[in-house]
């Protein structure tokens, strides 16, 4: 079962970062790396289950951590730049 | 306490930065930079005494034996270059006091002192350590402090050269790590000694070769031969003037014993110079250098980018002695890596001085000068001719061992180049020459007399003592040359260490 | 035992189905706010129903307390990461998708 | 052994998708997001890899302080790349293809993966890291024990590589502005997001617990002084981002930081110092306390650990600190 949920995450995974890639707007793609980032913790969770090392744990929760912090820095800093330059929100590629 | 020595060494200066940041009273930066320079002497001094009565000196970091700890090594290979960073230092060090006073704002100068207390402790470290990954280390905060140095200077074109420098260096620097990383993972150690017991044989294989390749190719950004200069000619004529001073005399030199030490050392010159052929490479690398350099500086209109771009020409002349892998080219490689430190940092802190009182160093406003600043000029003068190898300078020593380290091989190609090369730089130093002391003043530019502060005495104390080093090495080279040739034997004779 | 275990593989199950219908919202989604839903409401869901179905499993305590330590983390952060973005978003003008728009 | 290999191949498949994106994007911001998901992955590899300590501080560093540093960066400069013209990129390419070449023609003689005859397994000090480490200095991670005692040197230049880069952001852009200087901006207040503002008050003490635990825990599971120095300055960026940068400058004020940056470095290399006084060597843990060196070692890399956490914290805080005030202040 295990196993499973590591498969399920690795391709909620692709499909996030598919959401990545084609955007179309910043907040899409912070979205998308947000939900990434939390099934990174996941991910490592089950995978410490998995190879039996449980003290990966103590990463999953780095993880969850910093995850938050840079999406908080990511909306904070890039309303500054937008002031800053005058364009309006959501610059795609 | 004198078994102590080869970490205090290091640990002097790299104590001083932090030092240097936590005070503000306005003198103690300096001082404390003074004290890690003469204290690094001192230190320097008495382990060259060591060496030559005793012998190879190992100091075990944290009291582990070598493979698993980390080794200081300090042996006739090096010696002189912890002598000659420490001796920049030191003259840097009484040069430093009015210089910066002048041209660094207030807030940045105990930020500017600790700097060159931190590039001070990595290059001694880069000279003693015994551990390829703590030379990375080293190099890494040399390289850091020298940028941050850098990016410091007056015009805003310093941050432009600081940046060109960072990203060019960060690129050697990772060249490096690689290299570094794959001979650990053909050998299992980090140790230089160990590593060199452990690649003596295998050859063939071609992780290591790759990893030969990979740490050369970043020592040469370091060292900035040929191709790989760019960074150079900003980076040391933007730069504030007593960084100027003290890394023309040191970065790069450094750079050429850790390539020496890894060459003969740790890979071995069988592997560097027989299998790999890096001797071939580096000679034509090196003629192209010594013509390229000195022709682009004969093209400068600037003084400071004309010395900068004849640092590129020499660092050609010390790249050939050592790529000739024999004795008398890597003595004469080292002989004339210590008399162009001497000779350059002697002109870059004239032309420091120079700055200082006239605001610019382009060529077309030194016109001249040469009556109204004797003894300036004079100084530039001396070393100039110190650069082109005339005797009685310490230049022509060098060269001259060089000359007769290439004709014993034969190598035709390189003297010429090296001969064609010492003409061009005939043709710049006299272009200084004619401008100064020939050609009248532009009569708008005139400056009063009284307009230009008083000449601080510090300064011209270490110009002159720098200009006079030059002068008594090429009279009397005993003591370069006995260091040097003792270097060589040591590099090239007990293969291992 | 075997209870357990059951219930383990039902909850990671159930996780896993959370998770995996959350990228395909996150992905088939016409616009911005409609994706954020995906994600936040079965990101959530997937997240805590997978570290539910792990901490069944757990052999030492040590382990079920870092467990939950991610659990609540999670459960705090991911949906105001979800509600600032929303509300980020909002502000800056994305528009909004009704029926019969184009997809974004 | 299936699921390692597909996960494995996965993880390589995305990271590598993501390399080129990020090559392709002109747009910094997204740009640098997607760097942070770079790290992410990366991280994750090295946890399969089983290098718990290098996950750690890639997740720390690479997720964590650098994406937020180079956000604060961005904000100050413009966030599109320009266009490189055409003709710098043949060098560029040469360069990578001739890099690219000698590491690929290095693989093939490289020892295969985790070959238990391999150079590495077999040279004599593997075995004295894993097992005499265990009589030297006794804590059960390897990783603490090397970095802290047996490498100690190279983590004081590490530290002292920080400390020059503190240094550098400070000469260039300037210390944090006084909380006076700082004009409070009247739009974009996520203070003003009461939900925000609650969860991350109730957040940040825990944010700080965990990196003292992670602080000292190093010796026994993963983490260590630099990895809970970065969880700090995290800690105190989120509340300067939330809370505003006057508030932060008052719960970690300026003059503190300014000393914290030195205290790190002058705290390892005394106590260097102070090992040689006592008659070791330099960084010598044994001496300092001669009866039961296992003590005195464990003595000496907490000290260290401490030193490093403070000083990193202290550095990467100022560092975002500085970047923050440029653009509030003028």
């Amino acid at each position: 079962m295990i196993s499973a949920v590591m498969v399920a995450l690795l391709v909620t995974m692709v499909l996030a970062l598919l959401r990545a890639f084609l955007g179309p707007d910043r907040y899409n793609r912070i979205l998308a790396i947000n939900m990434f980032g939390t099934k990174t913790v996941l991910f490592v969770a089950v995978a410490g289950f998995l190879f039996g090392r449980p003290d990966f744990l103590d990463i999953g929760i780095l993880y969850a951590l910093v995850n938050f912090v840079a999406t908080i820095a990511v909306l904070r800093l890039s309303h500054y730049e937008e002031l800053v330059s005058g364009r309006s929100g959501g610059a795609g590629e | 306490m004198t078994a102590q020595l080869p970490a205090l060494q290091v640990a002097i200066p790299l104590a001083c930065a932090p030092l240097c940041v936590l005070f503000r009273v306005r003198f103690v930066p300096w001082l404390l930079f003074v004290v890690a320079a003469v204290g690094s002497l001192v230190c320097a001094a008495l382990l060259a005494g060591r060496v030559a009565s005793e012998g190879t000196v190992r100091y075990a970091m944290g009291d582990w034996r070598a493979p698993a700890g980390i080794e200081f090594v300090v042996s006739a290979f090096n010696t002189p270059v912890l002598l000659l960073v420490s001796l920049a230092a030191t003259v840097t060090a009484g040069y430093a006091r009015r210089s910066v006073a002048a041209e660094i704002e207030p807030r940045r100068r105990r930020l500017l002192y600790a700097c060159l207390c931190l590039t001070l402790a990595g290059l001694l470290g880069l000279a003693v350590t015994g551990d390829v990954f703590n030379a990375f280390v080293f190099l890494e905060i040399s390289s850091l402090a020298t940028y941050t140095m850098i990016a410091m200077g007056q015009h805003r074109r310093a941050l432009l050269a600081a940046f060109r420098y960072v990203v060019i260096g960060t690129v050697g620097a990772v060249f490096v790590l690689i290299g570094i990383g794959l001979a650990y993972a053909v050998t299992g150690t980090l140790n230089m000694a160990d590593l060199a017991e452990r690649l003596a044989e295998g050859h063939d294989n071609r992780a290591l070769q790759a990893a030969v390749v990979f740490v050369f190719v970043g020592l040469a950004v370091k060292m900035a031969v040929f191709p790989l200069h760019a960074w150079l000619p900003g980076a040391y004529a933007e730069a504030p003037s007593v960084v100027s001073t003290f890394i023309a005399a040191t970065g790069t030199k450094v750079a050429v014993y850790v390539f020496c030490r890894f060459a003969f050392t740790v890979f071995g010159a069988a592997l560097v110079f027989g299998v790999l052929r890096i001797d071939r490479i580096g000679l034509a690398l090196a003629a192209l250098a010594m013509l390229v350099g000195s022709a682009a500086a004969c093209f400068q209109q600037d003084l400071r980018y004309l010395l900068a771009w004849s640092s590129v020409a020499q660092i050609g002349y010390i790249l050939a002695g050592v790529s000739l892998a024999t004795a008398s080219g890597v003595s004469a490689a080292y002989l004339h890596l210590i008399n162009h430190a001497v000779t350059k940092a002697a002109l870059f802190a004239a032309a420091g001085l120079l700055v200082m009182q006239l605001g610019s160093v382009r060529l077309s406003a030194l016109a001249g000068l040469g009556r109204r600043m004797p003894w300036t000029f004079a100084a530039i003068v001396v070393a100039g001719l110190g650069l082109v190898g005339v005797p009685p300078t310490a230049g022509f020593v060098s060269k001259w061992a060089l000359v007769t380290a290439l004709v014993e091989r034969g190598m035709w190609p390189v003297l010429v180049a090296m001969l064609a090369s010492s003409l061009l730089a005939l043709v710049y130093v006299g272009r200084i020459i004619e401008v100064v002391w020939f050609r009248e003043p532009p009569a708008s530019a005139e400056l009063e007399p009284t307009q230009s502060p008083a000449t601080p005495a510090s300064m011209v104390a270490a110009i002159w003592f720098l200009v006079l080093l030059t002068v008594y090495f090429g009279i009397d080279p005993t003591f370069p040359g006995g260091l040097a040739d003792a270097a060589a034997s040591a590099l090239l004779g007990s293969g291992g260490e | 035992m075997i209870v357990v275990d059951v219930m383990s593989g039902v909850l990671l199950g159930a996780g896993a189905l959370f998770a995996l219908s959350g990228g395909a919202g996150l992905l088939r989604f016409p616009d911005f706010y409609t994706r954020i839903h995906a994600a936040g409401v079965t990101d959530t869901a997937g997240a805590g129903l997978i570290l539910l179905g792990l901490m069944l499993q757990v052999s030492s305590w040590e382990t079920g307390v870092r467990l939950l330590i991610i659990l609540l983390f999670l459960a705090m952060t991911s949906p105001t990461a979800a509600h600032v973005l929303a509300h980020a978003a909002r502000r800056d003008g994305v528009p909004v998708w009704r029926e019969g728009d184009e997809r974004r | 052994m299936m699921t390692f290999v597909l996960t494995n191949v996965t993880l390589l498949v995305i990271l590598i998708a993501t390399a080129i994106a990020i090559s392709r994007m002109r747009a910094l911001y997204e740009a640098t997001m997607l760097g942070a998901l770079f790290s992410l992955v990366t991280a994750s590899l090295f946890v399969l890899l089983d290098a718990v300590d290098v996950a750690f501080t890639e997740a720390a560093v690479g997720v964590g302080i650098s994406t937020v540093l180079l956000l604060g960066v961005l904000a100050l400069t413009r966030s599109r790349e320009a266009v490189t013209p055409r003709r710098r990129h043949l060098p560029a390419l040469i360069a990578v293809l001739l890099a690219g070449g000698a590491l690929g023609y290095a693989s093939q003689d490289l020892p295969a993966f985790g070959a238990a005859d391999s150079p590495v397994f077999s040279h004599p000090i593997t075995g004295t890291y894993l097992h005499q480490s265990q009589e030297d200095i006794g804590i059960p991670n390897t990783v603490t024990a090397v970095l802290a005692s047996y490498r100690g040197l190279d983590t004081l230049g590490e530290l002292v590589v920080v400390f020059t880069a503190g240094l550098a952001v400070l000469s260039l852009v300037g210390p944090p502005a006084r909380p006076e200087e700082t004009m409070p901006r009247a739009d974009f207040h996520l203070a003003d997001y009461r939900i925000i503002r609650i969860i991350s008050g109730i957040l940040m003490p825990f944010i700080l617990l965990f990196a003292l635990y992670v602080l000292f825990h190093g010796e026994y599971g993963p983490g260590g002084g630099f990895q809970a120095g970065v969880i700090f300055a995290a800690g105190f960026v989120l509340y300067g981002l939330v809370f505003g940068l006057d508030k932060a400058q008052r719960v970690v004020p300026r003059v503190a930081l300014r000393i914290l940056v030195s205290l790190g470095p002058l705290v390892f290399i005394g106590l260097g110092l102070a090992t040689m006084l006592l008659g070791g060597q330099f960084l010598d843990f044994d001496v300092l306390d001669p009866n039961h060196p296992e003590e005195g070692q464990h003595l000496g890399i907490l000290l260290v650990e401490t030193a490093i956490g403070f000083t990193v914290a202290a550095v990467m805080t100022t560092v975002f600190f500085s970047f923050a005030s440029r653009g509030v202040s003028r």
